[in-house]
C-alpha cells in the first residue's frame, strides 16, 4: 500500500473533512469573513503552517505537561521560591499573573471564534489548535504561579484586577482591540504582529530572567507554553502571506494593520522593557540588547526584506520605536515607581550597582537624564519620605499608559497630542497611537480610561483607599515601597542566618 | 545556603486566590478550581465588537440561557487543560492500538459485506459530522460566559475533530492506506439519501446564532445517533461476526458516555438555576420543540438506510427506542420533550 | 548597525539535555551555523538557512525520532518554516 | 477613515463632558520638571477660580516634589499657548478645555 506523505494525510485528516453547505447559504454560515475589506479568493492556498493531528498533538502535549507538573511539584515542594535571586523578582512575576496571563486566556477564547468562523478548513484547524494552547498557557501559568502566591503579596486577585485596574488596562484594552476588531485585522494584530513580530521581546527576557534569577518553575512553563508558541509563530508568518497572495487590494489594508498592531505592541512591551531593565535582581540583558537583537537584526533585517516582495514596508513609526530604546524602559519604570501606591507590585530605587549596570547599559542617557532622578528619590528616602505622585495622571486615549513619553530624541520634553473629534478633545503619548486614533476614532472614544472612570465615580469611591478597595488591592501589603514591604520583611525573616536547626525536615 | 533554609519552617500565609477563598472558603484550592473559576474578564470592556456591535466582548446575552452565577456550573469530570489531554492522548493510544489489531488481523476485510457497508456509507461519512459538531461546539467555547462553561465546549470541539480525524483513520485503513474510501464517504456525506436529514440539520445549526441552543439541539442528535450506531449495532455487530466493527464502536460509545456528562450537567444547571430556571425550562422546551423532532427523524432516516441497505432488521426499532430513551432523559434534568418521541 | 546587513534566521533552544543532540545535529547539517548560550537558551543563528535533519538526530539520540518531537526542544525562531515533513525541517528567509 | 463593521457602530465617547456635570477634567504638566513622570489630571468644576484651581488641586499635587514652591510657577500656558491666568477667572473663562492641558515651569 503506498503510505501518505505528511502533508496527503494531514489535508484528509483536517481540511477534506470540510463541504461546502448547500441547505443553507454558505454566507450564513461564515457571516464575518467580509466586511473588513480582505479578499480571499482560494481558501485551499492557505499552506498548512504545521502538520499535527489530534493525535500527535495530545500525546506530545501530554507529554509536555508531564515534565511541567513535575517541575513545578518539585520547585514547590523543596520550597524553591526561598532560593530565587531575592524577592525584589517576585515583582515581574506579579506583573506577568496580572497582565499577560489575562491575555493568553482571552488569545484562548478568541482563538475559539476564528477556529468557528474562518471559511478555509485549513486555517480553522491551525486557530482550534492554538485556541486550547492557550488555555493551557493560562492554567499553567496559573498553576505555577500559585506557590508564589501563598508566600507573596501582588499575586492573589489577578482576574479582577485586570478588569479594574489602571495600569492593567493597558494589556486589556490592547487584547480587546484586536478581539473588537474582525477576524483577519485580530490574525494580523494578535498571530502576526504579536506572536512573530514582537513575542520574543515579551517571553525571552521573562523566561531567561526566571532562569537566570533562579526560578526553575516560571522558567519550565515558560519555555514549556514557547514550545507551543513556535506553532503560533509559523501561523502568524503564514496568515500574512495568505492574505497578501489572495489579492493586491488586500496590501493596503494589511500595511495599515501593521502599521497599527506594530505600535500597539510596542507600547504594550513597554511594560516589559521596565521590567527587564529594572525589576529583574539579576540582568539578562538590557531592554535595549534585546530590542536590537529581537526587533532590529531579526525582524526589521530579516522578515521585512521578506515581506518587501509582496509590497509591504516596515511599520510606520518604527523609526522612533529604535530611538526610545535608549529611554524608553527608564520612562516606564519611573512611572510604575512613582505610581506604585496604586499597584500590585513593590517598586525601589535601584541598588549602587544596578545604577552602574543602567549607566554602562545606556551611555547616552542615563547618566544625564535619569541617574539624577533616582539619587534624588534616594535622597527623599534617606530622608523618611519616598517620592510618590500624589495625583493622578494623564493617560493616552490610546495605549493607555501615563503620559510619560517624550518627544523623540529628547528624553526631557513630555510629548503632547491631541485630536478633536465630534467636538471632543482627545490625548495622545505619541504619533503612533493619535494616528491609531484617528483612522478609528469611534472605536477609540469607548476606551474605558482608569483615571477618568475614578473621576466619574465608577471604582468604589472617591479617595485612594475607596479605589484600591475596589481593585483588590491588600493596602501596605501589595502596593508601595519594596524595602519597607511585608515581602521584604518575610524574605529577611526567612534568610536570616538560623541560629539553631529548627525541625528535621 | 539551600541546607540553612530547609531548616526553617515558611507557614504559607495565604492559602490561594483571593476569589477562590470567597467562593470555597479559606482553604487549599484544587488545580481545577485555579484554572477554571473567574477567568474570564467580566466587565468594563473597552470596544464593542466591529463584527456584533449589538454585544459586549464577552456576553451573557449571546444565549438565551442564562446562569444567575456562570460558576454555579462545574464539569462533573473537572477537565482543565492537563488532565483534558492526557485523558485523550490515552483514548487516542488505545484506539490506535485496536485500529493495528485490526489491520493485524485484517478484521476489516473480514467483515461480513453488509458491514462494511455499514461503515463505509453510513459511519465514516459522519467524519463530516463530527467537523460540524466541532464548529457548533467551539462557537460555544467563544461565546458562553464563564470558564467553567466555555472550557469543556472547547475540549468537545477538540474531541469532535479527533472523532473526526479517527474515522478517516478507519476509512484510510479500509482502503490500505489511501483516499478511496473517504472519498467515496464524502459523496454519500453530500448525496446519500440517508444521510441528508442529518447534513441539512447540522447545517442549519450552524446558522444558528444562539450558541447554547445548537449545543443541546446538537446533543439531540449526538444521544440518539450514539446510541443507534455504537451501542445498539455493537451489540448485533458481536452476534453478526462483525468483529472489527464491535471494536471500532466501543470507542465512540466510550466517548460519548464522557462526553455527554458535562453538557447534561450543564442543562440541569440551566434549569435549577435560582433566578432563571423557570425561563430556561421554557426556552429548553421551545428548542426542543423545534429540534428534538428534526434530530430524531435524522437518526431514524439513517436507520431505515442501514435496514434497507445492510437488511438490518433491528435498526428502526433501535432508533426509536433510543428517540423515546433520550426524551426521558431529557425530561429527567429538565427538558421536555413532546414532539418526535415515538409512541 | 553595519550597513551590510545579515539576514540571520535562527532557532532558540531549551538549553537542556535533549536538546545538546539537537544542536550537534544541526552542527552537523549546517556548517556555517553560530551557537550562543543565553540563560536557558541556546540560540542557533546562520546567514543562509538551518536544515534540522531527521537522519541526523536519530544518529545523535541513537533512536527514532520524529521531526514533531522538534517542538518539544524549540522556544523560539526567526526566519520562515518553509518545510516540515517527515525527514527535516528547513527554516529559511524566503525572498 | 471610519471603522469597517457589521451594522452600525456609534458609540458615545465614555468620556464626554456631560458625564463630569458641571465639571470637567484638566490635565498639568510641570514642564522642566522629570521627576513627574506625566502631567497630572483632575477633576475641576468649569467655575472654578483660577486661584482655588491651584492651592486646592495644583500645589498640593506639586508638592510630590519636595523642592516645590507654590510661589515659583511661571512660563503659564494653554495646550502650547502662553497665558496670564488671573486670581479670579474661572477654569471656563480662562478658555480651560475638558481634558485640556496646563503647563508651567518652576
Amino acid at each position: 500500500m503506498a503510505k501518505l506523505s505528511m502533508k496527503e494525510r494531514y489535508s484528509l485528516l483536517t481540511r477534506d473533512l470540510d463541504w461546502t453547505p448547500t441547505y443553507v447559504d454558505p454566507k450564513d454560515v461564515y457571516p464575518y469573513t467580509r466586511y473588513e475589506g480582505i479578499k480571499i479568493h482560494d481558501w485551499d492556498a492557505w499552506e498548512d503552517p504545521f502538520r499535527l493531528t489530534i493525535d500527535s498533538y495530545c500525546k506530545y502535549q501530554a507529554e509536555k505537561d508531564k515534565k511541567l507538573y513535575a517541575v513545578i511539584d518539585g520547585f514547590a515542594q523543596g520550597q524553591g521560591h526561598l532560593s530565587v535571586a531575592d524577592a525584589r523578582y517576585f515583582n515581574s512575576l506579579k506583573l506577568f499573573l496580572q497582565g499577560v496571563t489575562p491575555l493568553e486566556y482571552a488569545a484562548h477564547r478568541h482563538f475559539a471564534y476564528l477556529a468557528r468562523h474562518l471559511d478555509g478548513p485549513g486555517a480553522r484547524f491551525a486557530a482550534l489548535c492554538q485556541s486550547i494552547d492557550e488555555l493551557r498557557h493560562c492554567q499553567t501559568e496559573i498553576h505555577t504561579l500559585s506557590q508564589f502566591n501563598k508566600y507573596y503579596g501582588g499575586f492573589h486577585d489577578w482576574s479582577r484586577m485586570h478588569d479594574r485596574v489602571w495600569y492593567l488596562s493597558v494589556p486589556k484594552s490592547f487584547f480587546d482591540d484586536g478581539i473588537s476588531a474582525g477576524p483577519f485585522e485580530f490574525l494580523t494584530a494578535i498571530s502576526f504582529s504579536f506572536e512573530y513580530f514582537l513575542t520574543n521581546l515579551l517571553f525571552v527576557p521573562f523566561m531567561s530572567g526566571a532562569s537566570f534569577n533562579g526560578d526553575l518553575a516560571t522558567m519550565t512553563f515558560g519555555f514549556s507554553a514557547q514550545s507551543d508558541e513556535s506553532r503560533h509563530m509559523t501561523l502568524g508568518l503564514e496568515v500574512i502571506k495568505f492574505m497578501l497572495e489572495q489579492d493586491e487590494g488586500n496590501v493596503p489594508i494589511i500595511q495599515d494593520w501593521i502599521d497599527k498592531w506594530f505600535w500597539r505592541g510596542y507600547r504594550l512591551l513597554g511594560l516589559v522593557a521596565g521590567m527587564m531593565d529594572y525589576m529583574l535582581p539579576k540582568k539578562v540583558m538590557s531592554w535595549k540588547e534585546a530590542f536590537e537583537l529581537y526587533l532590529e537584526e531579526q525582524m526589521l533585517n530579516g522578515l521585512f526584506p521578506d515581506l518587501e516582495f509582496y509590497g509591504v514596508r516596515p511599520p510606520r513609526h518604527v523609526e522612533q520605536a529604535i530611538i526610545e530604546k535608549e529611554y524608553v524602559s527608564h520612562q516606564v519604570y519611573w512611572i510604575l515607581y512613582q505610581f506604585s501606591f496604586a499597584a500590585a507590585f513593590n517598586t525601589t530605587v535601584p541598588t549602587d550597582e544596578e545604577l552602574d549596570w543602567l549607566s554602562a547599559s545606556y551611555p547616552e542617557t542615563f547618566d544625564r537624564y535619569y541617574r539624577p532622578l533616582w539619587e534624588k528619590a534616594r535622597r527623599i528616602q534617606d530622608g523618611g519620605g519616598r517620592f510618590f505622585f500624589q495625583g493622578l495622571p494623564q493617560l493616552c486615549q490610546t495605549c493607555q499608559i501615563p503620559m510619560g513619553f517624550t518627544e523623540p530624541g529628547n528624553p526631557a520634553e513630555i510629548a503632547q497630542r491631541h485630536s478633536e473629534y465630534k467636538g471632543e478633545r482627545f490625548n495622545f503619548c505619541s504619533d503612533g497611537c493619535q494616528w491609531i486614533f484617528d483612522r478609528e476614532p469611534e472605536k477609540y472614544v469607548q476606551a474605558w480610561l482608569p483615571v477618568h472612570q475614578i473621576y466619574q465615580g465608577n471604582c468604589g469611591g472617591a479617595t485612594v483607599p475607596e479605589v484600591l478597595d475596589w481593585y483588590g488591592i491588600e493596602q501596605g501589603s501589595d502596593n508601595l515601597e519594596y524595602l519597607t514591604s511585608p515581602d521584604k520583611a518575610s524574605w529577611d525573616e526567612w534568610h536570616a542566618p538560623a541560629a539553631l536547626p529548627g525541625g528535621g525536615k | 545556603m539551600g541546607y540553612e533554609l530547609r531548616t526553617k519552617v515558611v507557614d504559607p500565609k495565604r492559602n490561594t486566590f483571593t476569589y477562590l477563598v470567597e467562593r470555597f472558603g479559606d482553604k487549599p484550592a484544587s488545580r481545577y478550581q485555579e484554572a477554571s473559576f473567574n477567568i474570564q474578564p467580566v466587565e468594563n470592556f473597552h470596544y464593542r465588537p466591529t463584527w456584533d456591535p449589538a454585544h459586549a466582548i464577552y456576553d451573557a446575552d449571546y444565549t438565551a440561557l442564562k446562569l444567575t452565577d456562570p460558576y454555579s456550573y462545574t464539569d462533573p469530570r473537572q477537565y482543565y487543560y492537563t488532565p483534558y489531554v492526557a485523558n485523550a492522548a490515552e483514548r487516542y493510544e488505545s484506539f490506535a492500538q485496536t485500529l493495528k489489531y485490526i489491520e493485524e488481523r485484517r478484521l476489516l476485510d473480514r467483515l461480513p459485506e453488509n458491514w462494511h457497508l455499514v461503515v463505509t456509507d453510513f459511519v465514516i461519512p459522519l467524519r463530516h459530522y463530527e467537523s460540524g459538531a466541532q464548529l457548533i461546539s467551539v462557537n460555544a467555547s467563544r461565546f458562553a460566559f464563564g470558564t467553567t462553561v466555555e472550557q469543556p465546549a472547547c475540549f468537545a470541539a477538540f474531541d469532535r475533530i479527533g472523532n473526526a480525524q479517527l474515522l478517516s483513520l478507519v476509512g484510510l485503513s479500509i482502503a490500505g492506506g489511501a483516499s478511496e474510501t473517504l472519498t467515496e464517504a464524502k459523496k454519500n456525506w453530500l448525496y446519500s439519501a440517508a444521510l441528508q436529514p442529518l447534513r441539512r440539520m447540522i447545517e442549519e445549526l450552524l446558522v444558528e446564532r444562539d450558541w447554547a441552543v445548537a449545543l443541546i439541539a446538537l446533543d439531540f442528535i449526538d444521544s440518539q445517533l450514539y446510541q443507534l450506531l455504537y451501542a445498539h449495532l455493537d451489540d448485533r455487530a458481536l452476534y453478526k461476526g462483525a468483529g472489527a466493527y464491535s471494536l471500532l464502536a466501543r470507542h465512540f460509545n466510550d466517548w460519548y458516555g464522557g462526553h455527554k456528562k458535562w453538557l447534561r450537567a450543564l442543562v440541569k444547571a440551566w434549569a435549577n438555576d435560582p433566578d432563571h430556571g423557570d425561563a430556561n425550562r421554557t426556552v429548553m422546551a421551545a428548542i426542543a420543540d423545534r429540534w428534538y423532532p428534526r434530530a430524531s427523524e435524522a437518526v431514524r432516516t439513517i436507520a431505515a438506510g442501514v435496514a434497507e441497505q445492510a437488511g438490518s432488521t433491528s435498526a428502526l426499532a433501535a432508533a426509536d427506542r433510543s428517540a423515546a430513551e433520550t426524551a426521558g432523559e431529557l425530561g429527567k434534568i429538565g427538558i421536555t420533550v413532546t414532539e418526535g418521541v415515538p409512541v | 548597525m553595519s550597513t551590510a546587513k545579515t539576514r540571520w534566521v535562527g532557532v532558540d533552544l531549551q538549553d537542556s539535555d535533549d536538546t545538546r543532540m539537537l544542536v550537534e545535529a544541526m552542527e552537523v547539517d549546517n556548517p556555517d551555523v553560530t551557537v550562543r548560550h543565553m540563560p536557558g537558551i541556546v540560540k542557533l543563528q546562520s546567514a543562509t538557512e538551518l536544515v534540522i535533519k531527521r537522519e541526523t538526530v536519530e544518529e545523535k539520540v541513537g533512536r527514532p525520532w520524529e521531526t514533531h518531537e522538534f517542538q518539544m526542544n524549540i522556544v523560539s525562531y526567526a526566519g520562515n518554516i518553509s518545510e516540515w515533513d517527515d525527514d527535516q525541517i528547513v527554516i529559511k528567509w524566503e525572498h | 477613515m471610519a471603522v469597517n463593521a457589521l451594522g452600525p457602530y456609534d458609540f458615545p465617547s465614555a468620556d464626554r463632558q456631560e458625564n463630569f456635570g458641571d465639571d470637567m477634567l484638566v490635565h498639568v504638566l510641570w514642564a522642566n520638571n522629570m521627576m513627574f513622570c506625566s502631567a497630572a489630571c483632575f477633576r475641576a468644576p468649569r467655575a472654578m477660580p483660577w486661584e482655588d484651581f491651584k492651592a486646592q488641586l495644583m500645589d498640593p499635587w506639586a508638592a510630590s516634589d519636595p523642592d516645590y514652591e507654590p510661589s515659583a510657577p511661571k512660563g503659564w500656558a494653554l495646550d502650547g499657548k502662553p497665558f496670564n491666568p488671573e486670581p479670579g477667572q474661572s477654569l471656563a473663562e480662562l478658555g480651560v478645555v475638558h481634558k485640556g492641558l496646563i503647563t508651567f515651569e518652576a
